[in-house]
């Protein structure tokens, strides 16, 4: 268990399989979704640990993903089922008890989706009794809304689907989560809109097993190559550059 | 009391009462003999309305059982039935299952009803059983339940589908004597299929035979245990079953 | 109606078939190994064998009295804790079967109850051992009398399956949810071929159980 | 282990509040939805039977996670808002009730033919012979396999966690994810789970054995 | 052949037999009877080792019933028994009733089987009915199959539990007939409990008398039916059975 997979050189077992097995998301816009056609997962996410995979163990190395949900994603990385997650997870110093981050590979910041044309503007026009956000299990934005906004109460939903629908049929007065995940929910439904800008920071990290610091900075220096020889800022136009609202050119690194 | 006239009937295909003719007056006692399957049951269960019939006419009581308008109801409350298994109510202790028809049924007044059941039950020699449930009576002391439980109606008819066949040998006289009793000293019309002879001999004052769906000897008692039955099926048949 | 018309889509609906395919593989994996393993275990816990039956039994009586969904959680993130790392498919096949095995341990329990204990005394008297009469008598008959229960029990894991959306596994229910997860127009129209196609699946098995129920009387 | 009930213990208990409220809601109506519609199942009409087949033919094939999310996000678009408490008791309750129907009427069937024969040939119609005969006997029959479907509405009302429910399973998700200690968390939603389930059906095995 | 030396059985705290003595010789007929709850069923279900006995020594073909390192398998290979209700495998058809012990217990080839069961099916005149399964049959056939069933084994000793007392009158012969050319025609050691006093008088070389869970007599045929039972109890029981 926790001794086999935290004694195991993580690193060392890849670059002898030639392979990184990677948990991802499937069902979130613009980072990772199963393509309904194909049944191949998409996203900014995909394709960054394509190319880190590709620059940590060369040509031949292999991606191999693993869909996991915000719940499942640790208990899965910390039974060695998955090497490594890149799926959203925002880099928080509780988090960090349990895993290693790399450094922020995308700095995210949360905010509210909302029905154009709603009263609510901003996180504290929901701090009030009776009003209800929507957010996803296991996130780090419903934590935060106890923060900014401990007089709303909060539903948790199984994922994004179910709580879009949820704030179409008015159960709830706003959704939160990071702003990329809100960019690609307005950008399908075109009556709704982000709002309040960012009322906190999320960056999101790859995060690793603890004691696999071998594993960890290999994978901080390969996505400082992706960053410095311009494959980062290339997906970031790939997946972000048309989102309406989303100001892409902040995030170039 | 009870007439037949040409009646048929089916268990779907099965054709399992042939142009059965019969007329049992009020007040005879009749006992139906026969082999397994030929019919005995069935005959019996449609004079109440329990198997519909497929033809003819059967009159029971003045009502016409062939008539789909007529209310069986009225039929079974003057015609009771005792049973092979004894059929008694398992949620209902002794004085309930005697009980519970004549209340619902006849709204016979509550006292009137307990101490008629009280009676009757002192009749079948078990006063002292009134409060158990029947699971914890032996065969003899259901059945003989059961023919109270029949008898709290106050029918004009009884029905008895082999009544002691599911007893144990030393079971068997206490309910004959209940219902020789019955016999001898009221005005009861009583059909009964059995195999016990020495009964058939003492009480019934007439004999029937079936086999195969059909009524094939009517005799008087004198007559089919004096001369021996007319047919060569009836002789067969009572020379196997003579000494069980 | 645009809405269903869109929503059934032939590559839609080719997604949702791959969904069911997974289901249907699931179910038969599950129902197989569990009608294994649950007769075994149904056995032991009728044998009355010291010791081992009372274990047996109380452990099946901790799973049977378990949601499945713990029961999924505990396989797929506590199996690796004893060096078994399954994958999402066989990990699932493993949650159900588990939980499925005990829930038929008790069908098998109590279906050889139901035979008439004269049935082993006539075996026994005739110089049968206690096992012989069990394997070739008594077994035969309950089997048939649980067959109902059985398939109830099975038309119970097909529609089980659909918790393991929770361990992402790409079954029906999982597919669906992606459908309307990228247009949550399609919500109504996924959830009325979710309906649809588990009673189409389920119905069948009943059906079929019907069937062997006549023929094998 | 012990540091997520010292810091948790208040939505642990609140949410086996919300299962347990749940089980029982779910339970009185789906006896009454049940019964309603196994005296359907048996009616004398072939239309009313239909009827009655089929609403336990459609829920007892239909995952209950289905019935309950289709609940929970169809019924705010057109007809009302509704909880995920409310939408998972609604959908545990409609599927169990198919359960339900199909228990009641076996026990009516279980009670032998010779009951019915013998209570019609003593005098009472038909319908005084169910209410006073049949029905008592078919209800104490059905007894110990309602007590087991009770106890699979207590396990099946953990769906309630896919629809914000607020009940056990979803509280645990919760603290699993917020502590990351997912086996010792899960660990002790089973403890809680097991300390309604255990004795009710222990108490199911023994009432079984003695009405037997 | 089967020694009783002060056996005592319990079910619970309940005595069900008491200070039983009792010697059979090979190749002796014993009838049993006696009054329901008597223990008669008790006693002959110790013999084959269905029940266990509490105290006491019971030794059947050499084998000590009391020790329990007995292998009881052994002496069922020897000891046949027939139940009242059959007990017939209901998921095997006739021939297989017969054939399935020999074939896994005797091992013995299955030609030699399959001949000898058709010999035995003939024995007993069914024959025909080699393919059926039991419950195509009447009782008085299944009852015929079940005796057929335990001749198959080649038995030392054969056990009956009341064989005809499930059975309408009229198959009862057919049972007894079967049973009497047991009797007369092999060498078997015979134990029958039945209420057939005509079997007992024709074939039985002694009668034994059971009430309470005792013995009480234990008389030679002639005996028990000439002089009367010496006791009161077996009189009275006599007198009560009688023509039934
Ligand atoms: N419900 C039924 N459906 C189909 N066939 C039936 C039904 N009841 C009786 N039969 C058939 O009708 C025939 C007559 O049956 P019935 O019970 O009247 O005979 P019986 O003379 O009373 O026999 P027994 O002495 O065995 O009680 C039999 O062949 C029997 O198999
Ligand atoms: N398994 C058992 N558990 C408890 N008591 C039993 C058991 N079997 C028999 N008895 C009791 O032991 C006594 C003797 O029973 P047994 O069956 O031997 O009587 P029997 O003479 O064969 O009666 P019958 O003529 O009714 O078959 C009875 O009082 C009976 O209630
Ligand atoms: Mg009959
Ligand atoms: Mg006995």
């Amino acid at each position: 268990g926790c001794s086999s997979v935290a004694n195991q050189d993580v690193l060392k077992v890849d670059q002898k399989n030639k392979q990184i097995t990677w948990g991802v998301k499937a069902d979130t816009r613009l980072f990772g979704l199963e393509n309904i056609r194909t049944g191949k997962l998409e996203g900014f996410e995909i394709d960054l640990a394509k190319a880190m995979t590709k620059e940590i163990l060369g040509p031949n190395g292999k991606a191999v993903f693993v869909p996991v949900t915000s719940s499942t994603r640790v208990p899965l990385l910390k039974n060695g089922n998955i090497d490594t997650i890149m799926a959203t997870m925002t880099i928080t110093p509780e988090r960090e008890k349990q895993v290693d981050f790399t450094k922020s590979y995308f700095d995210a910041g949360q905010s509210l989706l909302v029905k154009k044309g709603s009263p609510i503007k901003n996180i504290q026009d929901l701090n009030q009794p009776g009003k209800v956000i929507l957010g996803v299990s296991g996130s780090n934005s419903v934590k935060n809304v106890a923060k900014y906004a401990p007089k709303a109460r909060v539903l948790q939903l199984s994922d994004y689907a179910q709580a879009m629908t949820d704030l179409k049929s008015k159960q709830g007065d706003a959704l939160t989560t990071d702003n990329g995940i809100l960019y690609g929910m307005a950008s399908e439904n075109p009556s709704y809109e982000v709002v309040g800008g960012n009322f906190t920071k999320e960056p999101y990290g790859i995060a690793v097993n603890k004691n696999q610091a071998p594993f960890r900075n290999k994978l901080n220096w390969a996505l400082e190559r992706l960053e410095k020889n311009g494959t980062y800022n290339r997906l970031l136009l790939k997946w972000f550059g048309n989102v309406k609202g989303f100001n892409y050119q902040e995030m170039k690194r | 009391m009870i007439e037949f006239h040409d009646v048929q009937k089916y268990y779907g295909k099965f054709h399992a009462l042939k142009d059965i003719n019969l007329t049992i007056d009020a007040g005879e006692t009749v006992v139906l003999i026969g082999p397994s399957g030929s019919g005995k049951s069935s005959l019996i269960r449609t004079i109440n309305g329990l198997d519909p019939i497929r033809d003819g006419q059967l009159i029971v009581n003045g009502f016409d059982l062939a008539d789909k308008k007529t209310n069986v109801n009225l039929i079974r409350k003057d015609v009771g039935m005792v049973f092979q298994h004894f059929n008694l109510y398992n949620n209902k202790n002794v004085l309930e299952n005697i009980m519970l028809a004549p209340r619902i049924v006849l709204k016979r007044p509550e006292k009137e009803n307990r101490e008629f059941a009280m009676q009757l039950l002192e009749k079948v020699g078990l006063a002292d059983k009134a409060d158990n449930m029947p699971a914890q009576l032996s065969g003899g002391q259901k059945q003989r339940i059961a023919i109270a439980r029949s008898l709290a109606m106050k029918p004009k008819c009884l029905l008895f589908d082999e009544p002691t066949s599911a007893l144990d040998p030393e079971m068997i006289d206490d309910v004959l004597n209940v219902m020789k009793d019955i016999a001898e000293n009221s005005n009861m019309t009583m059909l009964v299929v059995t195999h016990e002879m020495g009964f058939a001999r003492d009480v019934a004052d007439r004999v029937i035979f079936m086999a195969d769906g059909r009524i094939i000897e009517d005799d008087s008692t004198e007559k089919f245990f004096g001369d021996q039955p007319t047919t060569q099926r009836a002789r067969e048949f009572m020379s196997k079953i003579s000494g069980h | 109606m645009q809405n269903f018309i869109d929503a059934y889509s032939w590559v839609n609906i080719r997604f949702l078939l791959q969904g069911l395919g997974i289901t249907i593989e699931i179910s038969v994996a599950s129902i197989i190994c569990s009608f294994i393993i649950g007769t075994l275990l149904g056995i032991i816990r009728y044998a009355k064998i010291k010791y081992v039956s009372a274990i047996v039994g109380f452990i099946i009586d901790l799973i049977r009295n378990l949601p499945l969904l713990l029961i999924i959680f505990f396989t797929y993130f506590g199996l690796p804790n004893i060096g078994v790392k399954p994958e999402i498919i066989p990990a699932a096949i493993m949650a159900l079967t588990v939980f499925e095995s005990s829930m038929v341990a008790e069908i098998v329990r109590s279906g050889i109850n139901s035979i008439d204990y004269a049935q082993t005394e006539g075996a026994l008297a005739n110089g049968l051992t206690k096992w012989q009469a069990l394997r070739l008598i008594v077994l035969p008959q309950a089997i048939k009398n649980m067959l109902p229960a059985l398939v109830s029990q099975f038309i119970s894991l097909v529609k089980d399956t659909s918790l393991a959306t929770i361990i992402v596994l790409p079954e029906l229910m999982y597919h669906a949810q992606i459908i309307y997860g990228q247009n949550t127009n399609y919500i109504i129209p996924m959830f009325v071929a979710l309906a649809v196609l588990y009673f189409i699946v389920c119905y069948s098995l009943s059906l079929l159980a019907r069937y062997l129920d006549k023929h094998l009387a | 282990m012990l540091d997520i009930i010292t810091t948790q213990w208040h939505p642990l208990l609140s949410g086996l509040w919300n299962t347990i409220l749940c089980s029982l809601i779910a339970l009185v109506g789906s006896l009454i939805i049940g019964t309603f519609f196994a005296l359907l199942e048996i009616s004398k009409y072939r239309i009313v039977r239909l009827i009655g087949s089929i609403y336990v033919e459609v829920f007892r094939n239909i995952p209950l996670l289905v019935i309950a999310m289709g609940f929970f996000l169809i019924v705010p678009m057109y007809i009302t808002k509704i909880s995920g408490f409310a939408a998972g008791t609604i959908g545990l309750t409609l599927y169990t009730s198919a359960f339900i129907a199909e228990t009641v009427r076996a026990g009516i069937n279980s009670v032998e033919g010779g009951q019915l024969e013998g209570a019609l040939a003593n005098g009472p119609t038909h319908g005084q012979a169910m209410r006073y005969i049949i029905l008592p006997q078919a209800f104490r029959v059905v007894i110990p396999p309602l007590g087991n479907q009770f106890i699979n509405l207590v396990k099946n009302s953990s769906v309630l966690a896919f629809v914000a429910g607020f009940d056990l399973m979803y509280e645990g998700n919760l603290i699993a994810n917020d502590t990351l200690q997912t086996m010792p968390t899960y660990f002790i939603v089973g403890v809680l789970y097991l300390i309604i389930t255990l004795p009710l059906s222990y108490y199911m095995r023994h009432l079984e054995k003695k009405l037997a």
